[in-house]
């Protein structure tokens, strides 16, 4: 296993993550016009939180809780256009300028896709923290039940 | 109106992820399920009388084509289930708020966002016009039944759930060359635009993919000879959940058969489906009849009546469809009120082995009523609601002229009634045996006041339940006349095209 | 439709299933994971001939592109099996736990009821 | 709608005993009785008015129109007539039953709200006019029968006798379902009286099945089986049910549907056969039991078959006859059964060999007996006598073969008749070798009141037979007009139905004197094991079928499952078309479906778990690279990030196991292969077959055009998911989020039940297990 808790790959991993997180954004941002998108944006967050994990550093909590904050926004954007007396799921297109970018176009499927980052980060939080229940994990992954029922008291 | 079709399938999903976000806070958690359930209870009733009136409602998702984006349809047939699916799942929901001081019951914080998950694939399930969201609509049952049977982690429900979760996936996946067989056939996954497409194709590869789909929509639906999985897991859930997987994880599979494989009209495979359901009937019936436990009996029963809608889908007349359907719209709550029996039963007396049970009758005699009204009627006696679905079915194969099915649709339910008299004489008669547990012993049953209260809770979900039953017989009139209405457009498959297609075509 | 494809689905099909028929929870998982791109796969020999990527400012004529919408089944096909294929880990780990192997046991209530039978005979 | 108020104050008695009669507040727990006889009084005051009337009322609630299931009640001389012996009868009964049972007797309302139920069950059936209102109160009143037999429910005999009793009336009620659904569709109607007569194949099978469904209820051989177990009932309910009303639910069938069958070829010699069969058997049996009740119930399989036989020939006359002695039946049986009862409760025993001498200790109780014996007899000046004159009449009347098999077995059967009451008045009320029992209980006012007044009915039956007669005359008439000109009569004169009458009882009383000398042991019960033993045989079947069929392994259902999808594709084969195919679309694609392959036989062959491992992640960059090369790059971009993932999981989770994949047999291993190549084979000939003759094209210039114009995007498959398809991804995503669920409650399952975890609450895995919390949660 890569329990190699040695400061070399813990400063590699801290030194990645960063990097990792600008191609989740990419990935992410640019999912609507070239191949990536939500899923894909979260899998690479999801590695990243991963090897964390398995390296001793600090991984985000609660991931069911996550995953839950990201349906809402999935399910937000579902019932949003009935408000406005549209259809389900209908999509609404902003087209701005911006100063770096130039012309931006975005759309309700951008907020969607968050939701979907959300949920897959959320789902490998809480594989890995199930997988590794009960082995030498356990001491370093912040489990979500035990955070959960912190969070509560 | 339209508006509801789409709200009866994202409220469930919406709530199923804000229950799930407060899982822990237990009042937040059932106001919002609960809260849901009656609301897209409501809307269910609501689109029944509308599209009594006035004809199907269709929603195309996002505003698209059917031919590029997903409907939602809103027919006859689909509203007739979903109410009658969403008001027992509302049922079942209460009870199971009764059920929270037992060890039996099911764990809250999961139950209760997973019976969302759930409700919104039966919701999805029924409503989608849309080959591909089916599947989705079907992983979102089946996610949700693998947590609900599982998340516990008892060995037993651990053991039985494997086999669950492994023959469904198995299902799951022949569904998807299902779907690829399909899309390289004729390039869509529209379920409108495959009834007209579906009957111009070759002949042997309309059956393929016909006899395909009742392999994968059998497996779901619990049909000969692809039920073994079924009695294996259902009893090892806590009941409450049996209850609901009872009640409606085959009977969805069934309703998409009918759907599937009546406006793709697949007359010609009638026979085989006239044989499958003769076994059907008849296996699940002896095996029925094998079992020494209250609630193996009645899981193998629910493979049994998968045999007589089975049956009515086979004739392939408007008779049969239409009894096929009266007959999924009455077992939906009386095989659930049954198991929501049991689960008082085995909230009461610790077991369900009917041989640790015994003079219910004397101690808890309303509790025998609750039991035998739904039984009788899962036997098909009249004056009850079963009584009216076996006399359409019956009814309909004579005017086939196909004696062999008729006859063992008979002598089925004279067997049915042989079982349900087995489990009336384990449980409710015979001497009182001593419960298995000893109440002082259990902490959760200390509180008697407690007890007291969640008990009457759960009487009262049972008695709605079984009021619901016998409302099904009292209007059985009405339900008849939707029934053949439904199966009219079914088997006309014009109305449904022109319904989603309209004018673009 | 390729034909290549089609031979591979077959291939990997048949290994998955016969995988999955093991009593070991991990082979069955491995299966499944084999059967998921079988079926993947199949969803995308499904869509015709190979074409372009479907990227609606690189193509030329919208005719060159592969056919997108068997792609996006087969990612929503690929997730949902994902998600699967983990949660039948989890579940053979709970077993591990439970029974210090991941095989599939028998069904106690039905092999008590056939050995009753065979106990008869 | 009078008719229905009646049959909603049963449903209002039953709710007011079953909230009132449980078991906290029983002020006398007998008075439930008296709410049951309310209602039957109040049908029984119907019934009268019924009877007075010339018009009939009528009532029609249509059900499930669409299928023709109307519920129509009618009361005319007919049925007033039957729903006064009905309810008539009830009312006594429960009278009765507050005499019969003791204050201390077990589940007292439950028996009371049972009882009512069936009473009010009866009166539909009687009163019913349509097929359907026939057949739903006909069902009603087996299961309520099922549950009054099984009353004294501890007793293991006593379900295996309500069990049998169920078991054979509900088959008889799939068969009358089935005869009614054959007449429904033809064209005779299903308005009871207006029935046209029909005759064909349809008809003649529908004739059977009503028969043999009058056959099981009315206890004709050789369905009979169950009336003698029915014994285990409570008195009351033997009376009631099994002799003065349910048993005639078959006779009133035949009585019914006769006109409409009479001309089809089954109806009468099945009829008369199962009628003159059961009559003989039934009386054989009544004198070879020691059991009074028995005795009784013999008996009344023995009339039932007297009353089906006369009324299958269907003659005027035989319709008219078989009504009086129906009528006479009710009165002497109920009262018979009573005092059975009655000895029963006072003495302690119903054994004739143990009873004797009662007639000096029972006088009331012999006096009935005499009477109402009597009547059954046939002996003047009772009512049972011009009834059992006008069947000899019918008989008579007749022509052809049925007269001679009709009289010689209505003569016998009677003559055996009269040797079994005889028999059982002796030894019950006769001296005895045994000595006299001594120890009676008091009388019981209730009892002695109801048996003695059934008792007198039977004589003032007999001074007012005109007014009988008449009352059978115009319930025969509706049945067949041609009964219009017969009427009971009091004194015959030397016609030959009187000497034969005279003949019958000569005989009879010295058979019956001289079989009440030899009490022999009790005989074997007669079919009623043979009964048992078919439902033990069906139950051991089931579990032998179902030890087979239900294996229990996973393994097996997956092979069954893979075999019947196997053989679903077979129609593909026939479609394919090599033509329509290409090899491929690239020189890239057969490279990497030779490293899919291989790595996947990988994962089969490498014994180790990370070697399976390993294969199956180079099955997911072949992949990927078929992706790429088909054109699909967001797949490619997925399955990579997805495989890697699976592998990691893979790795971890299953770490701990050993190294190794447990051997598996070398037959099973070979079966799996060819099953598994079977459906590789099977999805491979699907996907050629389907493409081969496409009916329709993928629209997929219109969804890249769209998908940039309207979906404001370039990469048209993320437009798809997001945007055109997002409900299946909405989907997806909530799928992943239950998955999610589902691994961590695993997980707490696993922590919680880790065993050596101590410090863990072991109600960890339900964080809100502990009641206390619960409670006040859903207080708060």
């Amino acid at each position: 296993m890569i329990a190699d808790r040695s400061i070399v790959v813990q400063d590699g991993i801290r030194l990645a993550s960063p990097l990792a997180i600008i191609v989740a954004t990419m990935l992410f941002f640019g999912g609507h016009n070239q191949p990536g998108g939500g899923f894909a944006g979260g899998l690479v967050l999801g590695a990243v939180v991963a090897l964390r994990s398995a390296t001793g550093l600090s991984v985000p909590l609660h991931p069911v809780r996550m995953m839950a904050l990201g349906g809402v926004i999935i399910g937000g954007v579902a019932l949003g256009p009935l408000v406005v007396g549209d259809v389900v799921l209908d999509q609404y297109i902003w087209e701005t300028t911006l100063p770096v970018l130039g012309k931006v176009k975005a759309g309700t499927a951008l907020i969607f896709d968050a939701g979907v980052v959300l949920v897959v980060l959320g789902l490998i939080v809480a594989m890995l923290d199930a997988l590794a229940q009960g082995g030498e994990h356990r001491t370093t992954l912040r489990l979500d039940a035990e955070g959960d029922r912190e969070a509560d008291q | 109106m339209s508006v509801l079709v789409g709200l009866a399938v994202i409220v469930p999903l919406l709530a199923a992820m804000v229950s799930l976000g407060v899982r822990r806070h237990a009042f937040l958690r059932d106001t919002v399920v609960l809260g849901s359930l009656v609301g897209v209870t409501v809307m269910s009733a609501v689109l029944l009388i509308q599209v009594e009136a006035n004809g199907s409602l269709v929603v195309r998702v996002g505003g698209w084509l059917p031919q590029l984006g997903i409907v939602l349809v809103a027919d006859m047939f689909a509203v007739l289930v979903l109410s009658v699916a969403m008001v027992t799942i509302t049922l079942v929901e209460a009870f199971s708020i009764g059920q929270r001081r037992s060890t039996a019951g099911a764990d809250p914080t999961v139950a209760a966002p997973m019976l969302m998950v759930l409700t919104a694939g039966v919701a999805l399930s029924v409503l989608t016009g849309d080959l591909f969201t089916l599947f989705v609509a079907f992983e979102l049952m089946l996610v949700a039944s693998y947590v609900l049977l599982t998340h516990k982690g008892q060995a037993g429900q651990v053991r039985s759930g494997m086999t669950y979760v492994v023959i469904n996936l198995f299902a799951s996946t022949l569904f998807l060359f299902g779907v690829a067989f399909v899309y390289s056939a004729t390039g869509t996954v529209n379920l409108a635009l495959l009834v007209e497409r579906i009957p111009e194709l070759q002949t042997e590869v309309r059956w393929g993919i016909g006899l395909w789909f009742l392999v994968v929509f059998g497996t779901k639906a619990a049909m000969f000879p692809l039920f073994s999985w079924l009695p294996d897991s259902y009893p090892t859930a806590p009941t409450t959940i049996t209850a609901v997987f009872a009640g409606l994880l085959t009977k969805i599979g069934v309703y998409v058969m009918i759907r599937f494989h009546t406006l793709m009209s697949m007359d010609d495979l009638g026979t085989v489906i006239l044989v499958i359901a003769g076994f059907t009937m008849i296996v699940g019936v002896l095996g029925a009849l094998a079992q020494d436990d209250m609630k193996r009996i009645l899981s193998f029963h629910i493979v049994s009546q998968i045999g007589y809608m089975l049956m009515g889908l086979g004739l392939f007349s408007v008779a049969g469809v239409a009894g096929a359907i009266i007959f999924v719209v009455h077992q939906i709550p009386v095989k659930t009120v049954l198991f929501l029996v049991g689960a008082m039963v085995e909230t009461d007396r610790r077991s369900s082995a009917l041989s640790k049970l015994g003079g219910l009758v004397s101690s808890r005699p309303w509790l025998a009523v609750a039991f035998a009204l739904p039984a009788l009627s899962l036997a098909g006696l009249p004056p009850f609601s079963g009584f009216v679905a076996k006399l359409a079915l019956i009814d309909a194969g004579v005017e086939a002229g196909t004696v062999a099915i008729v006859v063992v649709g008979l002598v089925g339910s004279a067997l049915t009634l042989l079982s349900m008299v087995k489990i009336w004489a384990g449980v409710f008669w015979g001497p009182q045996n001593a419960p298995a547990f000893h109440a002082p012993e259990s902490e959760e049953w200390a509180p008697r006041s407690a007890t007291a209260r969640g008990w009457s809770t759960m009487s009262l979900a049972t008695g709605a339940a079984v009021a619901l039953t016998l409302a099904i017989a009292l209007f059985a009139g009405p339900l008849w006349d939707m029934s053949e209405r439904a199966a009219t457009e079914l088997l006309d498959g014009e109305v449904y095209v022109t319904d989603v297609l309209g004018s673009e075509r | 439709m390729s034909g290549v494809l089609i031979l591979v689905v077959g291939a990997l099909t048949a290994i998955g299933t016969y995988l999955v028929t093991s009593r070991a929870l991990s082979r069955i998982v491995l299966g499944f994971a084999l059967l998921g791109h079988a079926a993947v796969l199949a969803l995308v020999t499904a869509g015709g001939r190979a074409g372009d990527p479907p990227l609606a400012d690189r193509l030329e004529t919208s005719a060159d592109a592969a056919d997108p919408l068997p792609q996006a089944l087969s990612l929503t096909a690929i997730v949902i099996s994902f998600g699967l294929t983990l949660f039948l880990l989890a579940l053979a780990g709970r077993q591990r736990q439970l029974s210090g192997d991941d095989l599939v046991e028998d069904d106690i209530e039905d092999r008590r009821i056939a050995e009753h039978t065979e106990a008869e005979q | 709608m009078l008719l229905w108020v009646v049959l909603g104050a049963h449903l209002a008695g039953i709710g007011l005993i079953m909230f009132a009669g449980g078991t906290q507040r029983r002020l006398d727990a007998r008075a439930v009785f008296v709410v049951a006889a309310l209602p039957a009084l109040f049908a029984t005051g119907a019934s009268i008015r019924g009877l007075s009337q010339d018009t009939a009322t009528t009532s029609r609630v249509a059900w499930v129109e669409g299928l023709d299931l109307v519920l129509a009640l009618r009361l005319d001389a007919l049925s007033a007539l039957l729903g006064l012996i009905v309810a008539g009868i009830g009312v006594l009964v429960f009278v009765y039953s507050a005499g019969y049972f003791t204050e201390s007797s077990a589940g007292l309302a439950r028996f009371a709200a049972t009882l009512s139920g069936f009473s009010a069950s009866m009166i539909g059936l009687v009163w019913s006019d349509s097929i359907w209102t026939l057949f739903v109160f006909w069902e009603l009143t087996s299961i309520t029968s099922f549950l009054l037999v099984g009353h004294k429910h501890v007793d293991e005999a006593v379900q295996r006798s309500a069990r049998r009793a169920l078991l054979i009336t509900a088959s008889g009620g799939l068969a009358l379902l089935a005869g009614l659904l054959l007449i429904a569709d033809g064209d005779t109607g299903i308005a009871l009286r207006d029935l046209e007569p029909t005759t064909g194949t349809a008809a003649t099978v529908a004739a059977a099945l009503v028969l043999i469904a009058a056959a099981t209820k009315s206890a004709q051989i050789p369905f009979h089986v169950w009336l003698p177990g029915a014994m285990a009932a409570p008195t009351p309910v033997s009376a009631y049910l099994h002799s003065a009303t349910m048993v005639k639910a078959g006779v009133i069938a035949v009585a019914l549907f006769g006109p409409i069958f009479k001309d089809t070829d089954v109806w009468q010699p099945l009829g008369i056969a199962f009628g003159l069969g059961s009559m003989i058997w039934g009386a054989i049996g009544a004198l070879r039991h020691v059991d009074a009740k028995l005795i009784l119930a013999w008996g009344t399989i023995s009339q039932l078959g007297l009353m089906i036989a006369v009324l299958a020939t269907g003659s005027a006359k035989a319709t008219f006859a078989g009504i009086s002695i129906l009528v006479a039946h009710a009165i002497f049986k109920a009262a018979l059964f009573m005092v059975v009862g009655e000895i029963d409760v006072r003495t302690g025993t119903r054994d004739v060999r143990k009873l004797g001498g009662l007639r000096t200790s029972m006088p009331v109780a012999f006096w009935v007996c005499v009477v109402s014996g009597a009547s059954m007899a046939g002996i003047p000046p009772l009512l049972g006598f011009p009834a059992k004159e006008a069947a000899l009449e019918a008989a008579l009347g007749v022509d052809g073969w049925q007269r001679v098999v009709l009289l010689v077995g209505v003569v016998g059967g009677s003559v055996l008749t009269v040797a079994y009451t005889t028999r059982f008045v002796l030894t019950v009320f006769g001296p005895s070798d045994s000595g006299e029992v001594t120890d009676v209980a008091p009388r019981r006012l209730p009892i002695t009141a109801v048996t003695t007044l059934l008792a007198a009915a039977s004589i003032v039956g007999f001074v007012a037979l005109d007014w009988v007669g008449d009352g059978v005359r115009s319930a025969a008439v509706l049945l067949n007009p041609g009964s219009e000109v017969y009427s009971l009569i009091r004194w015959p004169g030397l016609k030959t139905a009187f000497v034969l009458s005279m003949v019958i009882i000569a005989a009879g009383i010295p058979l019956g004197w001289f079989l009440s000398r030899r009490t022999d042991d009790i005989p074997r019960p007669l079919g009623a094991d043979g009964a048992d033993r078919l439902v033990d045989e069906v139950l051991s079947g089931a579990r032998r079928i179902t030890g087979r069929v239900q294996h229990g392994s996973l393994p097996v259902y997956l092979m069954t499952a893979v075999v019947v999808a196997s053989a679903a594709s077979v129609p593909f084969i026939a479609a394919i078309d090599v033509d329509a195919l290409r090899w491929t679309d690239g020189a890239v694609v057969p490279a990497l479906g030779v490293l899919i392959v291989a790595g996947a036989i990988g994962t089969v062959r490498i014994p180790g778990r990370l070697g399976a491992a390993l294969g199956l992640g180079s099955v997911g960059f072949g992949m990927a690279g078929v992706f790429v090369a088909q054109g699909a790059p967001d797949l490619a971009l997925t399955q990579l990030l997805v495989e890697t993932v699976v592998v990691v999981a893979f790795v971890i989770g299953l770490g701990r196991l050993s190294a190794n994949f447990p051997p598996v047999g070398y037959v099973w291993r070979t079966l799996r292969m060819v099953v598994a190549t079977g459906l590789g084979a099977a999805v491979s000939i699907g996907l050629a077959g389907a493409a081969s003759k496409p009916s329709g094209s993928a629209p997929v210039s219109d969804f890249v055009d769209e998908a940039a114009a309207t979906g404001g995007g370039n990469n048209v498959v993320n437009v798809i998911l997001t945007d055109v398809r997002a409900l299946d991804t909405f989907g997806e995503v909530v799928v992943l989020v239950a998955v999610a669920v589902g691994i961590v409650a695993l997980a707490q399952s696993g922590r919680a039940g880790a065993g050596d975890d101590t410090d863990l609450d072991p109600e960890g895995a339900d964080p809100e297990g502990t009641p206390a919390r619960s409670v006040d949660e859903v207080a708060s």
